[in-house]
This record gives C-alpha cells, structure tokens and sequence, in this order.
C-alpha cells in the first residue's frame, strides 16, 4: 500500500477506483493477456500502481468466491474460469456447445481461405466487423495460423489456412479449393484489400507520418 | 401558430440524439418570402424530399404554402441526375400528385368538373400523406437506432474464448465443413456486385394488376388506336400503382421499339404510338417474360 | 433423494452458491452470449432460477461499480466492458470500428426491423426507392438475412434482422426495440401535414367537412 510513487505524488483515491474499473473493463475485453506496461500506459499509471490494483481484484475476486479468476498468465492479466467450476465448464463445452462454425467464424474462415495471406485488419474490413476473437478461435482450433509478416510499414500478421485445416477438408492444397467461378469482388472489398495494407499502423512506432499513405 | 419544438417521437432522453431536423429554425420573415437555397443534399426518394421540403421550416408549417412546396419539388427534381427509373418513376408521381393539388387549389372547379376525377384526387392525397406518415415515422425510428448503436458501441463484448484447458474435450467445429460450404459462405460476404440498372418491379409486387397483364392489354389495343395519350390508357384506374403498372408496361414496349413516346415538355402529357404495325403484337409479350413470377 | 430435492423442492442455498459460480465460469468462456436453457441444462436447475442468478450476479457487480458488466444481449447472457470506461477501451482496443450506416441503410434497417418478415418489394415500397444495394450491404454486414418465403405467388424472400443487429443495439431480443408507435408522428403534425396538402373545399359535398377519408 505505501509505495513509493513516481515524482507526481500518490494519485488519489478517486484516481485508483477509476484505474481498477478501467483494468476490470480491459482485461475482460481483451481476447490475450494483458502486460501490466499496457495497462499502465492507457489508465496513465505506474506498472507498481497498476500490479497493485490487479492483486488486490484477483484478491478481492477469490474473497468473494467467483467463479473466475484474474490471473497473470504468460507476462499479462487474463480472466478465466475457476478451476473449482471445471467440471461445469467441461459440460457446457460438451453438451451446451452447438458443434459447428458459427456464421460470423464461417465466413472469416472462408475469408482467409480464398484470400491468404490477409492481415486481421483487411479481414476485418471486408467482414465489416472486427474479426479479433472470432480469428482467435481459429487459430485456437489450429485451422488458421501466422503465415507471414506485411514487409510494409507496421509488419501486420498476415494468416493464412493450416495443412491440418486442408487435411480436414480433404483438400491436397489450397489450390483445390473450389473455383470462385466469375466471381468479381465488389469494389468495397478491392478497397478494403488494398486499403489496409497501408492503413494498419505499427501500434507504437511514432513515424508513420512520414510514410502518408496516398 | 403551431410550434413543434417537442417531438413526440424521441421521448427516451437517453437515446435521443438531438433533433436537429426539428428544432425551430432561425426565425423566417414569412412563408411567402421562401427562397429556394439549392440543397445539397441527396435525398433518398421522393418522401425524404417532399418531408424535408414541408419539414424544414417547422415553425411555419400551417403557413406553408402547398404551391410553393410544389415549385421547391419541381426545381430539386430538375436538379436531379435521375437515372434510375424506378425512382424517377416515384419522384414524377408525386410531383404529378402535387401539382394536381396544387391546380385544384389555383383553379376555380369548372361546371365539367368530373365527381370520379375528384375523388380520386383526395384519394392520392391521402395515400402520399399516409406514406409521408410513414416515412416520417421510420426515420425517426431509424434516429433512435442509431442513437441506441451509438451507446452499444460504448461497450465492447467478451470474446477470449475458452481456456486451452478444454480445447481438447471441445467439439470438433469443422465437422461437416466442405469446400463448397467454405466458397459459399465467401461468395456471399464478398461478392457486392453493383445493380444493373433494370427496370426493377419489385414495388409492384403487392397489387393484382401485374405488368404482363397490363402488356397483354396494350398490345391488343395499342395497334388499332395508333396514337393516344397516357392519360387516355390509364382512364378509369382508380389506383395509383396500377398507373404504375401501365406505365411500366409502355415504358418496356418503348425499350423494346414497340411503341414511340412523345412528350412537349417536363410534366407534359405522354403520347403513346404503336410503331410496330398488329403482326408484332404477340412477340412483344414474348420478351417480356422477365416480369414473371 | 438428492435428485429428487433438486427437482421438487427450492434449491438449497449452495446448490444456488455453486451454480452462481458456474455461471460466472461458463458465461467467461463463452465467445457468444450464453442462452439461459443452456446454463439451466448445465446446471440443472430450472430456467427461471438461472435467470434470478443473472440478474442478482448483474445488479451485484453494478453494485459494486466493476468495471464489466453481465448483461443479457442477442437471446444470451454475455459479459462486456462498462460504457462508462468505454474512453481507456477504446484506447486500448485496436481499430475495430465498425462503419457508420448511411441514412437510408439506417432507415431501411429501420423498416426490416419493426416489420420482419418484410420482402424486398415492401421495404422499396415504404421508403418509395430501390432498396437492394442497401439491403445487400445490411446482408453483408450480417444485420438482416432471408428468414423465409411468402407463401404466395412467386414466392418473394422475406428479410428479418440477425441476431448480430440485437448485439449492434444491445437488445436481447426485438421485443425490446422501442415500441413504433413512440414514433408515429404526433397529432399536431399530422393535422398540419393535412392542411399543407388540403385539396380545396369539394365543389358538392357537405359531409366532408367532418370526415378526412372517403
């Protein structure tokens, strides 16, 4: 509790409520775990500030006995079940799943089949949401994996299809996929492909101005 | 005066947005003063105009005058680059609906005057003011919606998924996955194609009277009365659609050179000629089969 | 006995601590919205109990301010990040942005959602334009599908929202969308509506002057 702070002064208790609802709202949206630096950098706090509130919610989680747990998992902060409730997880995954794609999994999947290597951005745009956990469970499930890096600006990911998902379709390669035919992308689409490969921006690098995309 | 400062509809003070559209514009000398600044605005039909025009100065609304609504109506659809015919067809409907009020109003009724004429006047009156009704209504459902995405756009949903722990034990999801599956579900997110302009009748669907019928009834008369005009062939519809409907069925006889259309000026009367001589009259309702079904 | 308790009687107050809990896990892993029947299957427990623990494990983290909240969205229960702290999402979230709708997709939308199932010809119809450019890329974005045929003559597709509209809106099901009739022009308008389009005292009749219709 009395940690030395940086030069500013401890932040006030108002600050810290703040602070802890904005980690609760992040880690719970975020599909990997979060680095304690990142929660640092977006609520403007110290990383001690920021571990601090983290053990004091997962304290406070595990007190009150929730069903999930808030844990540093692989250098960030994640969500996850209780492991006491992992037999009522294991039913639901069996039973209460629906065993097939669903629609919004099925048509990025389809996405990056006919149009690997893609980046999760151009994804996104040609789907017109934000395609970030829907790719996570592909690649989760081995049918989607990193194929390559944009040599452009920003190096985005670029994905493409596993031999385990071409296995399963009974495909020899990608190449056997079937024809699209005379199908024409929409100029929407065109856009998108070609937009982004511009557009994503490395995350933290400041001198992407100098590289103004036309 | 009526003022309309409140509007009935955004009565959830959270999910309103401002209503910009209704809030009382500057103060206006008077109605009779209206100039006509060229908006630039594109209007998504001939409803979204015709509210705009009567909307835009709310306060005055009771002081509108219809003609000058009409005059408005009339320069935005010059203004207009109308290349689709369908909704060319909408705009001149209503454009015809309101400069028959607005005749009616101008014109002291005749002794001629013809009772069915009348009636059917009100009739169209009617029907373009419940359609503006309506269309009023759902834009400004469409403004809550909007307001109601704005705020669920504040949140942003869990999707981590499950724990690599119960990978294992999770069902297999590309069970039943083919290639064909996988082409259709690409086809159909990417494939936007543009619409090819066409003569589209889907706003006729809902009535009896349909184009093929209204086809088959030109070709038998068209070739032995040779010139007439669209007022005479549409004599005795009571319903707007099915002036529609006949108008559509000429307008496909003039794509297919079957008949020449002549009109003096905008807004004057059609003249309809049967160019094709009798013995064709049977091929023009051959290639019109696209409107089936 | 135990069965036969669980079934007959209330649920004791563990068997109701324990699947509080099981919620929490199960809905935490979830990547959709997680339908009451499910958890109720998973659980065992009576449809109505899971929804009570719902909604008291909801206004329980609104009571105590968290960050993320439990809401029931799209036909199931789903966690998501607080409006409030939407600004350090935000920050933290990558792109993501979904596009705007235009006006006339919006007001479209509008139409399918308040009068599904509705075909192509009755959308066009009630905004007096073409809608199938709009209704294409209300398709694309997954906001409205086919949802069933008219059984009349020519069978015409009729389009009704998905379920990722209910999300968009945060609805849990269309009947919570505001109710039409809130939107129906007041009376003021449409009496001023009238007299802007009055046809002229008719020549003959006097019993016009009370009734509007014919």
């Amino acid at each position: 509790m009395d940690e030395e702070f940086a030069t500013v002064g401890p932040p006030s208790l108002e600050t810290l409520a703040l602070a802890s609802r904005a980690v609760e709202a992040i880690v719970m949206v975020s599909t990997d775990p979060v680095p304690d630096v990142v929660l640092a950098q977006v609520t403007e706090l110290p990383v001690l500030t920021i571990r601090a509130i983290c053990e004091e919610l997962a304290a406070g989680y595990e007190d009150q006995n929730r069903g999930f747990e808030l844990k540093e998992i692989a250098g960030g902060w994640r969500y996850q079940s209780h492991g006491e409730l992992a037999e009522y997880v294991e039913r639901y995954v069996r039973e209460g799943q629906v065993a097939r794609l669903s629609g919004a999994a099925l048509e990025t999947l389809a996405i990056i089949a006919y149009k690997q290597p893609i980046s999760r951005a151009q994804a996104s745009a040609i789907r017109g949401v934000n395609v970030d956990g829907v790719l996570r469970t592909l690649e989760q499930r081995g049918y989607v994996e990193e194929v390559a890096r944009d040599p452009g600006p920003g190096q985005a990911i670029l994905f493409g299809t596993t031999t385990m998902f071409l296995e399963r379709l009974g495909l020899a390669s990608t190449k056997d996929l079937p024809p699209l035919g005379e199908f024409v992308p929409s100029a929407a689409m065109v856009e998108a492909l070609e937009d982004t490969l511009r557009v994503e921006e490395p995350p933290l690098s400041e001198d992407r101005s100098s590289d103004g995309n036309t | 005066m009526m003022s309309f400062v409140e509007q009935g509809p955004l009565t959830k003070p959270v999910l309103s947005k401002p209503a910009l559209e209704t809030e009382p514009a500057a103060p206006v000398a008077g109605a009779s003063e209206v100039t006509y600044k060229v908006q630039t605005e594109t209007f998504e039909g001939p409803f979204d105009l015709l509210l705009h025009l009567i909307l835009r100065e709310e306060v005055e609304l009771y002081e509108i005058n219809l003609s000058e609504i009409v005059d408005a109506y009339l320069v935005e659809i010059e203004q207009m680059d109308l290349c689709d015919l369908e909704t060319a067809t909408e705009f001149l409907l209503i454009a015809a609906t309101l400069v028959e009020l607005k005749v009616r109003r101008l014109m002291p009724v005749d002794d001629e005057f013809d009772l069915d004429a009348e009636l059917g006047l009100w009739e169209e009156r009617d029907l373009l003011l419940a359609r503006l009704l309506e269309c009023k209504t759902f834009k400004d459902a469409a403004k809550t919606l909007d307001g109601m995405m704005d705020i669920a756009a504040l949140v942003v949903p869990r999707r981590a998924g499950l724990e690599d722990r119960f990978l294992d034990i999770s069902p297999d999801l590309l069970a039943g996955m083919t290639g064909v599956k996988l082409r259709r579900a690409f086809l159909r997110i990417a494939s936007a194609k543009p619409a090819l302009p066409s003569v589209s009748l889907l706003h006729v669907t809902d009535i009896k009277a349909s184009v093929a019928d209204a086809l088959e009834e030109l070709t038998s008369s068209l070739p032995t009365s040779g010139r007439v005009s669209f007022r005479a062939l549409t004599h005795g519809l009571t319903d707007k659609l099915e002036v529609v409907v006949r108008f559509l069925a000429v307008l496909e006889l003039y794509k297919q050179g079957y008949v020449d259309i002549e009109q003096p000026g905008v807004f004057g009367e059609l003249t309809v000629e049967w160019m094709a001589g009798e013995l064709y009259a049977d091929e023009a309702l051959d290639g019109a089969d696209l409107y089936e079904g």
